[in-house]
């Protein structure tokens, strides 16, 4: 059985329609990348996943329940862990602070956590609102793992990183893979994604159009759904 | 642009209706409605001056009860020494009290809009919740200073007995001086409609939504916001000054905080930002008063219950019901 | 004017402060963490006066009343959250003052709707009642003493709970962004009814202590929020620290401005005319205060976030 | 003939319960008299001036009233007294009776019935004389009617005055004066702390354990606020037009009737409203109304039986009364007022000279 | 060789103990693109900051098209011509697309004080807000609002108003970031051309934008330049390798 499993799922901001169907199933211990172009409801997909949209067509399951009633807190407590696109860290409260407001127990502590970004460990003190554009992804990233999610999900986590942190990044995401943890990756660095990715879903006009292996992701998909 | 249409029209009726009440009430012998129509003409007036402020340059002033009330005393004590033959100051130079409203109305204007700079100036120094408190903060001390300062009746306040004068027309008779205060209403309207679409209009509105990126594009947010809350103090002394004459009488009371809260009600009642917001917030709120105050003692309950009423759930207040969300470009 | 008459002036001063504390505590904390403008409070302050007097009256024990005045305090506040702040936090402050002053005009009606139009009465409990003498021979009320030390406990519980726990992490990473601090799994909606109900109990639980030396009446909130929000914005909103500095530098410059004002002034004018103007001046000194020190720091003493 | 009354008086907000007792006052000598003609208007000032000002034009132009009453703050009567006599209508004040208009601005459209500011501060320095005190310390809020209040008792105090203190209007926390009147070495204290600024100054000078006598006008000691006040205020003396325990009949037929109405006892408040109603009533039963000097002439007689012994009126149209002193005293459960003394008799104002009418 | 048109000297900043600045010596010349890569929080954000006025260094100085202009504030520095664009756009959301320029272009005029003439009549204004979103392809979006504007329109638009400034200098925060790969292309394209007009300075992770465009990088890691070059200088420079472009980057 899948760990999440959306279906014709259809979401609107106020009276206009972003999400049109998607579908999109992702199992324990997969990793699967959701593409597509700016604007075609990837976001939107994760947010209404997250809860943080109501949505009232279509059904997500997650671990086999349905979650599409829930408000976010709960969806998040059930094991959803989401380092959200444009990184919204906590302004006001420190590094430290950041990552143990919502902390839950697990093997992710800020040990661990500052072992993969070690600049984390050198800022704890200071307060997030003056860190720079990457440290604050980093602490992004970290903060969802604190949570010590069953499901991480990255919606564009690596964007405004160094190419060697990036790299960081990708590489840490493998071990996360291989260690067994559920991942969904939202990202423009194709490349990359393709190298870890179990399987792909792409969105266009907010409805799901293809979904396979990296390795089945052919020359006219991409020009035709990924403008590459 | 539909919506802006309806906003015209919709205006237009508003300005009429308010002229035509006091018109048929007089001809109904109802002097007291005149008067009602009156009070709610200048309180217009004053919340005009906020709602530059406040709904345009997005100043959240919870001190404007001070322009209104230096407005007035600024005419209170001029009148007063006109009626007791004693002037002003002798030294350096002679300087007489008067009962003309057009020299009453000038003074007036120049006292509040240099208070309004002296206050601006260091106000605006601060920002959000802190500019919110240091205005309340200035005009409590003005408040203060008003009860205890015995010159002009402190607390008590001070009288003028008989309204002061215009060219052409007896300011005794409710309906002249209501087409009066009308006049003056609807010519400041016209100015702000003006003003808003000019370029300072224009300039005011780009720093209430984004200080940084005017900043950025090198105009100074805080000349902007300073000649915006000047003006904005000036309308709503002059609004003091009318307000004297109506009662003829002026005291601390004009300054205190709750009438601070009042004209902001009066902006949201109507809509915020909308031209004829607070034409609109105050005369349904001096209605309001009228009817509600002679049904039961409980009234403010109601009061406050309508205006909650309206902040949760008519966001835009009346006109932002009447003709949807207000455009700009 | 005598140094111990100093001494005790100061002392006096700075049990202002502490009082003015308690009576700013509750605000600081929904208006320092939950960035909400609370006109209100001033209301739950009342709301906690009158609900003491009636309980103690009704029971004969000051402390049943206290008891009494912080649980319906804090259930108003609750209610109050759920019914109606709830849907103002991401509104502009505009907004929320308006909604507050509102409920400033419904609670001083409903108050004397429910308890008429008199004042109350309360008084501190007996073994409180009178003086004791302070080291150093000078009789001091009780009463005050047990207010000062119940304003510093406050002062200091309130710090390690926005500092040091999680609970207060929560509760300002919601004030940045309450949406993704739900989405990583806090219940934050449930956070702030409590939050706001912890406020509301702080106003009624000052309102109740601070009642049984003041008067208990309809309005009685109202000088005291003001004052609240000036040591508020004087300290840096969301600063326990600052606020009760600041209520302490507001304590002592009033009450040795409302002493040394009018003995300054009467070295140049006659007596009483310097009492009263020394008095206009006095009175006019705490938002002179604040005025000079917003114009120098403009978030306040303490800004928090610095 | 018909009277149409218009009361204006304060019945929401923190100043409510002294406009609620003037008014049911007020009322209650109306519906004792059992008289149909008078028809009471009453409306809430909330303790506003501009909104007093536009009940009272209202009053006037739309309901048409013949005679005004009611308003309880002086800053209100002086918004609305002045320009409603001179529009020719009658003014009787139940409370408010401020310097200005006892003096200079004296109308003969303007009738006090309770006394004029000054009287009582004025009885509260005559009874420190009397009761030997050599140093007074006195303090009043900084405003003007807290101004006329020193100066009103230092006109008849003959002793050394230890300190003279304005205090914030509004004030809750006295700890710094009580201690500079334990410092001041005085033997008595006169102070002017109306409503809740009295009832905080009280419970904070007992908690403080200071001995020095208190003295101060029946404002602070009215019986609402005595109940709020508690032990604190036992014993303190004050000075008032008027006792609940005065001892003649219409007083106590009055005491019992605003019992039994209201379920409450009277205050000072509450007795000048009832006097103010009974003047009323005494001029419509010699005069018409719409003969304005006939019906002046009949409000100057006084022809009625007040609560307050004895009342006349002088030639400012103020009040000539007695002024007692009272103790606080507790009579069961309650707190009240028990007469101890005259402190002035036949008293009229300071300012009746200042008045040509 | 030509004046450079901003010239940084020597210039330091510390926040507390951190430098984020240390001892920087940068210029840019007419009509080139100078890029400023390293890796996060090496100080990139923190030296436009400096450079536009938001911030004030600890010491060195900075000239701008012959002029000192080390103690000028933001305001005064945009007015001589240094124009930013913000990372996260910094729009009027309330104004149309075509408002938001037209106040740009008012802005140049260095005009508040207008109280009478309408602003939405004055042809000056409209003609020039007009020319600016035309050339980003903004033109048939004219009338729509800010707020519903999508993200990639957003960009766009802020550098229209960047246009209308004229400026003599183009500060670029990370432009790229947010945009998918076309739009990334289309701006890279952009910027081509537009280096004619003014030069640009330019901050930017996506490498394949910057080594395509830059005439020059610098690298900056904490705090201070440690490489400065042509695309293919710093490609294949091992200190730049290390401390930045990691080992697989092409
Ligand atoms: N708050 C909002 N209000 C209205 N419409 C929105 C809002 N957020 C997104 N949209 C619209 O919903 C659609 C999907 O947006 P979404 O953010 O999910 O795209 P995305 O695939 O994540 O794109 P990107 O790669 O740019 O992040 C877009 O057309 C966008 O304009
Ligand atoms: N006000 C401040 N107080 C303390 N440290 C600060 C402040 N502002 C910035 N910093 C620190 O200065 C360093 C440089 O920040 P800056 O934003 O300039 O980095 P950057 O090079 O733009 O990085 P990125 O590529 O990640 O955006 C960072 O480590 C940041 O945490
Ligand atoms: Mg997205
Ligand atoms: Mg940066």
């Amino acid at each position: 059985m899948s760990l999440l499993e959306v279906s014709r799922l259809e979401a609107f901001y106020g009276a206009s329609q972003a999400l049109f169907g998607v579908d999109l199933a992702l199992g324990q211990g997969e990793l699967v990348a959701l593409m597509g172009r700016n604007g075609m409801g990837k976001t939107t997909t994760v947010r209404a996943i997250t809860r943080m949209l109501r949505t009232t067509r279509g059904a997500i399951r997650f671990d086999g329940r349905d979650i599409a009633g829930l408000p976010s807190f709960r969806a998040a407590r059930l094991g959803i862990g989401l380092a959200p696109e444009g990184r919204r860290c906590f302004a006001g409260l420190t590094v430290a602070e950041n990552l143990l407001a919502s902390a839950r127990p697990g093997p992710w502590s800020v040990e661990t956590a500052t072992a993969l970004f070690p600049r984390l460990g050198e800022r704890m003190g200071q307060t997030a609102a003056t860190l720079s554009g990457g440290e604050q992804q980093m602490l992004a990233i970290a903060r969802a793992l604190m949570t010590n999610p069953r499901l991480l999900i990255l919606d564009e986590a690596t964007e405004g990183l160094a190419p060697v942190v990036r790299q960081e990044i990708w590489a840490a995401i493998a071990r996360l893979k291989q260690g067994g943890q559920s991942i969904l990756v939202i990202d423009k660095a194709f490349s990359e994604l393709r190298a870890v990715a179990d399987r792909c879903v792409i969105l266009a006009r907010g409805q799901s159009v293809w979904t396979g292996t990296p390795a089945d992701l052919s020359r006219e998909i991409e020009t035709e759904f990924l403008g590459v | 642009m539909r919506d802006l249409v309806t906003e015209h029209r919709l205006n237009i009726v508003l300005a009429l209706v308010l002229l035509a009440g006091p018109l048929v009430a007089h001809a109904a012998d109802e002097p007291f409605m005149v008067t009602l129509a009156t009070r709610a003409a200048i309180l217009a007036l004053a919340g005009v001056g906020l709602n530059i402020a406040l709904g345009l340059g997005g100043l959240v002033s919870f001190g404007h009860a001070a322009f209104f009330g230096l407005g007035g005393y600024a005419v209170g004590i001029l009148a007063s020494h006109h009626q007791n033959y004693e002037p002003l100051m002798t030294w350096p130079f002679l300087v007489n009290g008067t009962n003309q409203m057009l020299i009453l109305w000038l003074v007036a204007v120049l006292v509040s809009g240099l208070a309004a700079l002296v206050i601006g100036a260091l106000s605006l120094r601060t920002s959000g919740v802190y500019f919110i408190m240091i205005t309340l903060a200035f005009a409590q001390m003005l408040y203060f200073f008003a009860i205890s300062w015995p010159a002009y009746g402190g607390e008590d306040g001070l009288s003028i007995y008989v309204r002061n004068a215009f060219p052409g027309i007896n300011t005794l008779r409710p309906l002249d001086f209501f087409l009066l205060c009308y006049a003056v209403l609807m010519v400041v309207l016209v100015a702000q409609w003006r003003m808003t679409g000019a370029r300072f209009g224009t300039a005011l509105q780009a720093v209430r939504q984004n200080e940084g990126r005017v900043a950025a594009l090198g105009l100074s947010p805080y000349r902007i916001r300073l000649a915006a809350f000047v003006i904005s103090g000036m309308v709503t002394g002059l609004a003091g000054a009318l307000y004297v004459d109506l009662n003829r009488f002026v005291s601390p009371s004009m300054m205190s905080w709750h009438l601070s809260g009042e004209i902001m009600v009066f902006i949201i009642l109507g809509g915020v930002a909308r031209l004829f917001g607070p034409v609109v917030g105050a005369c349904l709120f001096v209605l309001f008063e009228h009817v509600f105050g002679s049904f039961t003692e409980h009234w403010q309950f109601f009061l406050g219950a309508a205006l909650l009423a309206v902040v949760l759930f008519a966001r835009g207040g009346f006109i932002g019901v009447v003709a949807g969300r207000a455009r700009h470009d | 004017m005598t140094v111990a008459l100093f001494l005790e002036q100061m002392l006096n001063g700075l049990q202002l402060g502490v009082m003015l504390f308690l009576m700013a505590a509750g605000l600081t904390l929904i208006f320092g963490v939950m960035g909400l403008i609370n006109l209100a409070h001033g209301s739950l302050f009342m709301v906690g006066g009158f609900v003491c007097a009636a309980v103690a009256a009704w029971s004969g024990s000051f402390w049943l009343g206290l008891i009494a005045s912080l649980a319906a305090a804090a259930a108003l506040g609750a209610l109050v959250e759920i019914v109606v702040i709830r849907r103002l936090y991401d509104r502009d402050h505009l907004d929320q003052v308006l909604a507050t002053f509102a409920l400033v005009l419904m609670f001083s009606e409903g108050v004397r709707f429910v308890f008429g139009s008199f004042p109350l009465y309360l008084d501190p409990p007996a073994f409180l009642s009178g003086p004791v003498t302070l080291p150093g021979g000078l009789p001091y009320p009780a009463y005050r003493l047990a207010i000062i030390i119940a304003g510093l406990a406050v002062a200091a519980g309130l710090g390690l709970l926005i500092s040091r726990t999680r609970l207060g992490m929560q509760i300002r990473a919601g004030e940045s962004d309450r949406e993704m601090i739900a989405a990583l799994g806090v219940d934050i909606r449930f956070l702030y009814t409590v939050v706001f109900a912890l406020g509301a109990a702080l106003a009624g639980f000052a309102g109740a202590l601070v009642g049984a030396i003041q008067s208990v009446q309809i309005g009685m909130g109202e000088p005291v929020l003001i004052l609240a929000f000036v040591v508020i914005v004087i300290g840096g909103i969301g600063s326990i620290r600052g606020a009760l500095i600041a209520a302490l530098l507001v304590g002592v410059v009033d009450t040795m401005g409302r002493l040394l004002l009018p003995m300054l002034l009467s070295n140049v004018m006659h007596a009483s005319n310097a009492a009263g103007v020394g008095s206009a001046l006095a009175s006019m000194l705490i938002y002179l205060l604040m005025a000079a020190v917003l114009v120098f720091k403009p978030k306040g003493l303490f800004p928090a976030n610095a | 003939e018909p009277v149409k009354v218009g009361m204006i008086t304060t019945l929401s907000g923190g100043g409510a319960s002294l406009g609620i007792d003037s008014r049911d006052g007020f009322l209650l000598a109306i519906k004792q008299s059992g008289n149909k003609d008078v028809e009471v208007i009453v409306e809430d000032d909330a303790q506003k001036p501009d909104l007093a000002v536009q009940l009272a034009d209202k009053l006037i132009q739309s309901d048409k009233v013949d005679v005004l009453t009611g308003i309880v703050w002086s800053n209100l009567a002086m918004a609305v007294v002045p320009s409603a006599v001179a529009q020719g209508k009658f003014y009787l004040s139940t409370n408010a009776a401020p310097s200005q208009l006892a003096g200079a601005g004296c109308n003969p459209n303007y009738f006090s019935v309770s006394y004029q500011n000054d009287n009582l501060h004025e009885a509260a320095g005559e009874y420190a004389n009397a009761a030997g005190m050599k140093k007074v310390f006195i303090m009043a809020p900084n405003y003007p009617a807290g101004k006329d209040s020193l100066s009103g008792f230092k006109r008849f105090y003959k002793g050394e005055v230890a300190n003279e203190i304005y205090t914030q209007l509004g004030q809750t926390d006295y700890a710094a004066e009580i201690a500079e009147i334990r410092a001041s070495g005085a033997d008595g204290v006169f102070f002017f702390l109306p409503g809740g600024m009295g009832i905080s100054f009280m419970k904070q000078y007992a908690g403080a354990g200071v001995e020095v006598p208190l003295i101060g006008p029946a404002f602070s000691f009215d019986q609402n606020i005595l109940q709020a006040v508690g032990d604190a205020a036992l014993g303190v003396k004050n000075t008032s037009t008027w006792s609940k325990d005065l001892d003649n009949e219409a007083n106590k037929g009055f005491v019992a009737a605003y019992q039994a109405e209201y379920n409450r006892l009277p205050s000072i408040y509450a007795a000048q409203g009832y006097d103010t109603g009974n003047l009323l009533l005494s001029a419509m039963a010699s005069a018409s109304v719409t003969d304005a000097d006939a019906f002046r002439k009949a409000l100057e007689a006084a022809d009625f039986k007040s609560v307050r012994d004895k009342f006349s009126f002088g030639p400012n149209h103020h009040p000539i009364q007695d002024i007692y002193v009272r103790e606080v005293i507790k009579e069961g459960d309650i707190y009240t007022n028990k007469l101890v003394d005259t402190a002035l008799t036949d008293r009229a104002d300071a300012y009746v000279a200042d008045c040509k009418m | 060789m030509t004046e450079p048109v901003l010239e940084i000297r020597d210039l330091s900043k510390s926040f507390g103990a951190l430098r984020v600045t240390d001892g920087v010596n940068l210029d840019v010349r007419p009509g080139e693109i100078h890029a400023l890569i390293g890796p996060n929080g090496a100080g990139k954000s923190s030296l436009i900051k400096l450079v536009a006025g938001e911030i004030a260094a600890n010491s060195g100085s900075i000239r701008f098209a012959g002029q000192e202009i080390t103690g000028f504030d933001q305001i005064a520095r945009a007015r001589l011509g240094l124009t930013r664009t913000f990372q996260v756009s910094s729009l009027i959301p309330e104004f149309s697309a075509r408002g938001n320029v037209m106040f740009a272009a008012q802005a140049r005029r260095r005009s508040v004080f207008g109280f009478l003439g309408q602003v939405a009549r004055d042809p000056e204004l409209v003609d020039e807000a007009m020319q600016a979103l035309e050339r980003v392809g903004l033109a048939d979006r004219a009338g729509v609002r800010v707020s519903e504007l999508s993200h990639g329109e957003k960009r766009l638009l802020e550098i229209a108003m960047a246009l209308a400034m004229r400026p003599r200098i183009f500060l670029m925060d990370e432009p790229m970031a947010g945009l998918g790969q076309e739009g990334s292309a289309r701006l890279v394209g952009f910027l081509d051309k537009l280096r004619s007009e003014a030069p640009i300075l330019l901050i930017e992770h996506d490498m394949d934008a910057v080594f395509q465009l830059a005439d020059r990088i610098s690298v900056l890691v904490a705090g201070r330049i440690i490489a400065r070059g042509t695309a293919d200088e710093i490609r294949n420079h091992p200190d730049v390798r290390a401390a930045y472009l990691g080992e697989d980057e092409a």
